[in-house]
């Protein structure tokens, strides 16, 4: 009895000692105001180091009750021999340990995209905060740190207005691409594909863009506009793609949900339409060595935008109209695909498409892919657009328009 | 009898169910892809029906004598003393496959959740819970993966469904064309991880209600767990690509990064780690439950639960000593672990049936 | 040595605790074997805690194993 | 300190010694001498201003004396008028008590001879009034020799005397007996002349009807021998002849004239007590060594009102209340099947609460019920003063902080118990009904979810499940993700968080505990303060609590929002065990969560679950039918499916008479 009654004692005595061993053990707390949310990181070149710019919020600016002139986000720079060494400097600057968890934008700096990306990219895959749903981006003509600095209207976190940005923009415009981690490495790693990447630019000063006004103007003179695509070759930045070759090489990744495109009518003027469901078709075969590609495009378009005398009431008349897309489209993919050729960087994923076809063929040629894809792949383009329907009204108003124009004459 | 609670059949299954997801689903996706590649996933599947052929063995040695366990079998067929050497390799195997997996979710935990916890830490706070479980019999055992199996399951399941939109099955052609080599032989190191260790089942079979669906149970919870680690494998290659699977070291756990539905049910991947961690959880139990089983029928012991507070010590620092790195433990795991489990888990229940067979047999001759 | 003097103190209240229950059994082999394993695993914790290397029985698996192993080890290096 | 735990326990060992005394002194028989036996009564209650002693005469010619004893308060004194003084005084003398009068006189003249011997001290004793303490010594001595009930005549002389000594010896314990004796002795000597005159005082006032005693005694001589105290000789040579006659004269009183309908006889003080105390009513009848009791308990009670503890908007509204018998009267009006079988128990030394244990015979597991019995005879304890001492001296494990009894305020949750094969215990003095066996799912069943239609039951009864966790993990929850796992956070979350966050001086986790412990505080003071303040509290802890502190920068608006959430889920409980569980399990997940994040949270709630499936309710596993799962039983534990659906009964409960019912679901016919 007396001895059950001690070891209870004890018992409760140990676990008491026992939890406040382990209250102690809380390596990795860490409390919401201790840590600064990294949302962007600009990386540049400065010689033999690396620059990282780190786009840290203030969250009291954002979600706080009270309005300050302070910025919603503030930017730090640390130089270091690697990223990784670079990141860990920032909190020699930075008032909070930095946390990458909520990053949304990594932007590289053209120059130092030109000198290759792997070592940052193996950081990011490596480094357990970071996830994979970021995009990456590239400072066009610009380094990355200007692209970062600037401060945008309506959206108060930068990093999540190109975030944003390029979210829009591939749905609806189909000249850029939002580029993951995960993709970058796969395309970057693969014999048969290489990377591209969508490029940021910075319209106006970019040191005005870094100051509280820029977002006090009803339009800013400073803002970040995200176009064209910059294309690989391994880990290297090699060229811009136009915005044609852009959209080409959207479609062909079947990344295009809605664009539009336009061509001339017969008597001056233009009509455009809207291009939806677009699923791009990849083929290839190896024969006798010589690689052959077939890209088959399917469409489906509405008529958005008749600047011309156009009869809408005629079905013969919408399909001379789809005829004279497709020719359009093929047209400009055609040389657009030859344009990419001609760089030499199988952006499109030729390369695995042959590879999938005829396995055995691919490892003899897997080795000069770039140069057999540069010079001696060919590639057949069709292209089938579908009008369905014509927007809310059918024939266009311009006709009376015009003659009534010409009646006043 | 040393245990005398019971687990009624659909327990078995889970429990079976869970070791066999266990561990594997951590880090045999990456182990796969890393020699199969983007065939990883018929390796998974070769290994599976390999499985299921170890699972048809293992039940034959039960029905030898399926009230006994597998040390009061080893001794009842090999007679005292061999019996008892051979317990000692099967107690061996247990002990350092206990410390592994402790390792393993440790290992897991401190690389992607919580980083600056020392290990020691994780594998104590890990192996007190296991302990309190051994400590509560297999009873409790039994209901408790009973309680979070639809949780778990379900989790897997959802982790499967969600990833779905963004899988791109491109990567996983073309299929069975370029190493086709690499994709036979490492059917090698993936047989260890769940198949050649569920030979603890023996020890665990006679604790079940009823034996003849228990025997059936075993199947339907080694083909269930087999086809959701080919499920994962293969979407592991479909989202992240092969090679970006076998440079992962917990690919999984990056799948689940990957769910995203509506911009709203994301970042949820620790979630799915939550269900990994009841499935080890329960692998670690039970591996030091039948740890502990053994230790008291090899020093005829009263009761499972005295050596088991001085036991979970040992297979902490085990789990620590085992492995200097975890470079060392995947070269381990790749390239040695698979021959070791073999032995204990092919040889040793073979022996256990050839000689039971033969003395069957003679029993029978004597008395014809 | 501070170290080692607070793992000796958590052993025996653990001891302590855990004791009690290893009593209740009224066996004394159990006990002893109990015993056994006690001093045996608060030996391995104190060799650990004072840093002292303890060869892992992994290297001696290695060691069994390595005729069968090193050849399959070849051949699956080539598909790294 | 050892010595210190010997002593306790030492102690423990000596008090069963001392109770025992109780019962054994208690249980001596009751003597044929009325006054004696009024006297013996009234000390024992230590004068209890309650107990009410009323004399009466019985009979037309020959009265026999009669007192009617009941306490104030618990018996109906209606229906003691009606029944007993009105029938006994009035109605008997009408009626023609035939043979019984004749033995009666027979008995008396025979008593008379052996009477006429002491009577002369006799007759002086009839004031209850011992005069002098000469006569008291007389007593005593001559109590000594009666070898028959020594502690009685002990106990008599000193409770005759002061009030003071009468609480003395209220306890009648020989050692203490012994002891007092010779001091009780001098204080009768010292304080006899004053007490003359003050014990009369006092005897006039509380008995006015032995002066009407003295009266009628004087009318009729052949009577007043009765009066008298037995001596030895009489008991001795009378005994034989008095049962032979008693007994007839007892069924005639009984059968003739008792209109009550629980009548019985009481042989012993014990027995008299306990019905005394009980309510009922005790008629002593001179000359006789045992009295009626009838049954006339009406006490002031509660009446049957809603149940204040579960509420439900469509079902039944009346709710137990403090009476047993309305209890029981409760269920047996909705279970009208003669398998309701209710077995009565009398536990607590000191209460003697009326325990009721019910079940519904072959439909509830005997083991069970054996179970339930043998561990409620265990029980040794003085007082139950409430369901609670029995759930904490029944349960199956006592260090758990899961409840494995429930209890009901409601009938028709108590029914459905019943019915599911449960044994429900019914204490006296609660209106709090047990059930045992008891699952962890039944403390999410409301017994509303069987009025409403079965969709909406289900889904209630899901969104408790959910409430559960919610009121367990929520504050845990979310110091782990803000401490630990800031990437699980949408980035607009994240940023909000952070932003309230920015000048709270505390971790989350103190935070947390800080807003935690003041609502346990206001909860607190919300249930034990009087019901005119309540508004008060809320005033203070809504804006006081919850908006100031969020604007005085102490805590963050989420915390409170966190706080909140748990407090309103915590509520959704039926039953009330559950929520304080909840409420407990609560600080400790929030300590795990503190030190490990998501990991300690999922560790700690392995440990929970695992500890919840080592428990069990007689016998029965606590978890299932999750864990073992049952199949069969889960279309009435997460959710209701429709009651045509819900055919058999539990089926680790009740293992016979499974089949519940065969209704097939009603459908339009098709024309």
């Amino acid at each position: 009895m007396v001895n059950q009654l001690m070891q209870k004692k004890i018992k409760s005595i140990c676990v008491i000692i026992i939890l406040t061993v382990l209250l102690s053990g809380c390596w990795d707390a860490r409390e919401l105001s201790d840590i600064a949310i990294a949302t962007a990181l600009g990386v540049d070149k400065e010689g033999d180091q690396i620059l990282v710019s780190a786009q840290i919020l203030n969250p009291g600016e954002i979600a706080g009750n009270t309005i300050s002139t302070r910025t919603a986000v503030s930017t730090y720079q640390a130089k270091g021999s690697t990223f990784f060494e670079a990141i860990r400097k920032l909190t020699t600057i930075a008032p909070r340990r930095i946390y990458l968890a909520h990053l949304r934008m990594i932007i590289l700096g053209e120059e130092f995209a030109r000198g290759g990306v792997a070592d940052v990219l193996d950081f990011i895959s490596r480094d357990h905060e970071m996830r994979t749903d970021f995009n990456f981006a590239i400072a066009r003509e610009n380094t990355a740190e200007n692209v970062v600095q600037v401060l945008t209207p309506l959206e108060k976190i930068p990093a999540n207005k190109i975030f944003g940005n390029l979210q829009a923009a591939e749905e609806s415009w189909a000249g850029v691409s939002a580029v993951k981690l995960d993709e970058l490495i796969a395309s970057m790693t693969s014999k048969g594909k290489e990377a591209s990447v969508t490029g940021l630019w910075v319209i106006g000063d970019p040191e005005f863009g870094t100051q509280l006004e820029n977002v006090e103007a009803s339009l800013s003179p400073t803002e970040i506009k995200t176009d064209f695509i910059g294309v690989f070759k391994n880990d290297r930045f090699v060229d811009w793609l136009n915005e044609e070759q852009s959209k080409t090489l959207n479609r062909i990744k079947n990344k295009v949900k809605n664009t539009i495109s336009w061509v001339p009518c017969d008597d001056g003027g233009k009509v455009a339409i809207e291009v939806f469901k677009t699923h791009a078709n990849v083929s290839g075969s190896m024969k006798k060595g010589i690689p052959k590609i077939n890209v088959d495009v399917k469409s489906e378009a509405n008529v958005g935008d008749v600047a011309c005398a156009l009869n809408l009431t005629k079905p013969k008349e919408l399909r001379k109209l789809e005829s004279k897309f497709e020719k359009s489209i093929e047209e400009e993919m055609k040389t657009s695909i030859k344009k990419i050729q001609e760089m030499g960087t199988d952006v499109f994923g030729f390369g695995e498409v042959i590879h999938r076809a005829s396995p055995k063929e691919w490892k003899k040629v897997k080795g000069q892919w770039n140069e057999i894809f540069a010079n001696e792949l060919e590639v057949k383009v069709n292209v089938k657009i579908k009008i369905r329907r014509t927007g809310t009204i059918n024939q266009s108003f311009l006709k009376e328009i015009e003659e009534k124009r010409k009646q006043g004459e | 009898m040393i245990e005398k609670g019971k687990i009624g059949v659909r327990q078995f299954t889970v429990l079976v169910l869970m070791y066999t997801l266990g561990t594997a689903v951590i880090i045999l996706p990456s182990l796969t892809a890393s020699y199969a590649h983007a065939n990883a996933w018929i390796t998974m599947v070769i290994a599976m029906l390999i499985g299921i052929g170890i699972v048809f063995m293992l039940n034959c040695v039960i029905s030898i004598d399926w009230k006994k366990n597998l040390f009061e079998l080893s001794e009842h067929i090999l007679g005292k003393w061999v019996g008892k050497a051979v317990s000692v390799l099967f107690l061996t195997y247990i002990l350092l496959l206990t410390a592994t997996n402790l390792r393993q979710i440790g290992e897991f935990i401190t690389t992607q959740v919580t980083v600056e916890t020392p290990i020691q830490f994780v594998m104590f706070i890990f192996m007190m819970t296991s302990l309190i479980g051994v400590r509560l019999g297999l009873e409790v055992i039994g209901r408790t993966s009973e309680i979070f199996f639809p949780y778990a399951f379900t989790s897997l399941i959802l982790l499967l469904i969600l990833v779905a939109p963004e899988a791109d099955f491109r990567n996983v052609q073309p299929v069975l064309q370029e190493d086709i080599g690499g994709t036979f032989l490492a059917v090698i190191p993936t047989l260890t991880t769940p198949y050649l260790e569920l030979f603890i089942f023996l020890a665990i079979f006679p604790y079940v209600h009823r034996f003849k669906p228990a025997k059936k149970a075993f199947y339907i919870g080694v083909i269930i767990g087999s086809v959701i680690l080919t499920l994962i494998t293969l979407m592991c290659l479909a989202v992240l690509g092969p090679d970006f699977t076998a440079r992962q070291i917990f690919p999984s756990y990056i799948l689940g990064k990957k769910i995203s539905l509506a911009n709203f049910l994301e970042r949820i991947e620790i979630l799915v780690a939550i269900a990994w961690f009841f499935t080890i959880f329960f692998k670690i139990t039970l591996n030091f439950y039948v740890l502990n089983l053994g230790m008291s029928h090899f020093f005829n012991l009263k009761s499972t639960k005295t050596l088991s507070t001085p036991l979970a010590f040992i297979i902490i620092i085990m789990g620590i000593i085992l492995f200097t790195d975890i470079i060392y433990y995947n070269e381990f795991v790749a390239y040695y672990a698979p021959y070791y489990s073999a032995t204990i888990g092919i040889l040793l229940p073979m022996l256990l049936l050839l000689v039971g067979f033969i003395r069957k047999k003679k029993k029978k001759s004597k008395v014809g | 040595m501070f170290k080692v003097i607070v793992v000796v103190l958590i052993a025996v209240v653990v001891f302590l605790l855990d004791f009690a229950t290893v009593k209740k059994s009224k066996s004394k082999k159990d006990k002893k074997v109990y015993i056994a394993f006690f001093i045996l695993a608060l030996s391995i914790v104190v060799l650990h805690v004072m840093e002292v290397n303890i060869p892992t029985p992994i290297e001696g698996i290695k060691q069994i194993y390595q005729p069968v192993a090193e050849p399959i080890r070849k051949s699956l290096e080539k598909y790294l | 300190m050892k010595k210190k735990f010997r002593d306790m326990f030492g102690k423990k060992q000596q008090k069963p010694v001392q109770t025992n005394n109780i019962p054994s002194n208690l249980s001596s028989p009751l003597v044929t001498n009325l006054d004696e036996n009024v006297k013996t009564v009234k000390s024992k209650l230590g004068n209890s201003s309650d107990l009410v002693t009323r004399s009466i005469k019985i009979g037309k010619n020959q009265p026999v004396r009669a007192v009617i004893l009941y306490m104030d308060g618990l018996a109906d004194k209606k229906f003691i008028q009606d029944f007993i003084t009105e029938t006994l005084m009035l109605d008997i003398r009408i009626t023609d008590l035939g043979e019984g009068q004749t033995i009666s006189q027979k008995q008396s003249e025979a008593i008379e001879t052996k009477q006429t011997q002491s009577q002369g001290s006799e007759t002086k004793n009839q004031d209850e009034t011992p005069s002098n303490a000469d006569q008291a010594k007389k007593e005593q001595t001559k109590s000594d020799q009666n070898s028959q009930n020594n502690t009685y005549q002990a106990i008599q002389p000193a409770s005759s005397n002061t009030s003071n000594q009468k609480k003395k010896t209220r306890k009648p314990i020989k050692l203490k007996q012994l002891k007092h004796k010779k001091s009780s002795n001098k204080q009768q000597s010292s304080e006899s002349s004053e007490s003359t005159i003050g014990s009369k005082q006092s005897n006039q006032a509380e008995s006015g009807t032995n002066e009407k005693n003295q009266t009628s005694k004087q009318l009729s001589i052949e009577q007043s021998s009765s009066q008298s105290s037995p001596s030895t000789q009489s008991n001795q040579a009378n005994q034989a002849n008095q049962q032979a006659k008693q007994g007839d004269f007892f069924t005639i009183l009984k059968e003739r004239s008792l209109t009550g309908s629980e009548v019985d006889e009481c042989h012993d003080y014990f027995t008299l007590f306990q019905f005394l105390l009980a309510g009922d009513t005790i008629i002593l009848i001179d000359g006789y060594a045992k009295g009626f009791t009838i049954g006339s308990k009406g006490f002031e009670k509660r009446g049957v009102e809603e149940s204040s503890s579960t509420t439900v908007i469509r079902g039944p509204k009346d709710g137990f209340s403090e009476t047993l018998r309305t209890n029981t009267s409760l269920i047996r009006r909705r279970l009208k099947d003669p398998s309701l079988w209710i077995e009565n128990m009398v536990i607590g030394e000191k209460t003697h609460t009326d325990i009721a244990v019910c079940y519904m015979k072959g439909i509830v597991n005997d083991d069970v019920v054996q179970e339930v019995k043998k561990r409620l005879k265990d029980i040794e304890i003085d007082a139950i003063l409430e369901s609670g001492y029995i759930e904490e001296l029944i349960q199956d494990k006592t260090y758990t902080p899961f409840p494995t009894i429930n209890n009901s305020e409601r009938p028709d949750a108590v029914c459905a118990g019943l019915l599911e094969g449960r044994v429900a215990i019914m204490v006296d003095g609660t209106p709090f009904v047990l059930l045992v066996p008891s699952l962890f799912v039944d403390f999410f069943q409301s017994s509303e979810d069987y009025y409403q239609r079965s969709d909406i039951g289900s889904a209630l009864r899901l969104l408790r499940f959910v409430c559960f966790f919610l009121a367990l993990l929520t504050p845990s929850a979310y110091i782990a993700l803000t401490t630990f796992h800031q990437e699980m956070i949408p980035t607009q979350l994240l940023i909000s968080l952070a932003a309230q966050r920015e000048g709270v001086p505390f971790p989350a986790y103190v935070e947390a505990l800080m807003m935690e412990i003041t609502f346990e505080i206001l909860r607190e003071a919300g249930t034990r303060m009087p019901r005119a303040v309540g508004n008060a509290i809320s005033i203070v802890g809504a804006l006081v609590l919850g908006q100031a502190a969020v604007e005085a920068g102490i805590v963050s608006s989420a915390m409170v929002i966190v706080v909140s959430l748990t407090a309103i889920s915590s509520f959704v409980f039926p039953s009330f065990n559950i929520s304080i569980s909840v409420r407990l399990l609560r600080f400790i997940f929030m300590t795990l969560a503190a030190m490990f994040g998501l990991v300690g949270i999922i560790l700690g709630l392995l440990v929970m679950v695992m500890h919840m499936a080592s428990l069990r309710s007689f016998g029965i596993p606590y978890l299932s039918p999750m864990g073992p799962f049952i199949p069969g039983d889960q279309k009435d534990s997460l959710i209701r499916l429709p009651l045509w659906r819900l055919r058999t009964r539990p089926k680790l409960i009740s293992q016979k008479d499974m089949e519940r019912e065969d209704t097939e679901p009603a459908k339009p016919k098709q024309k």
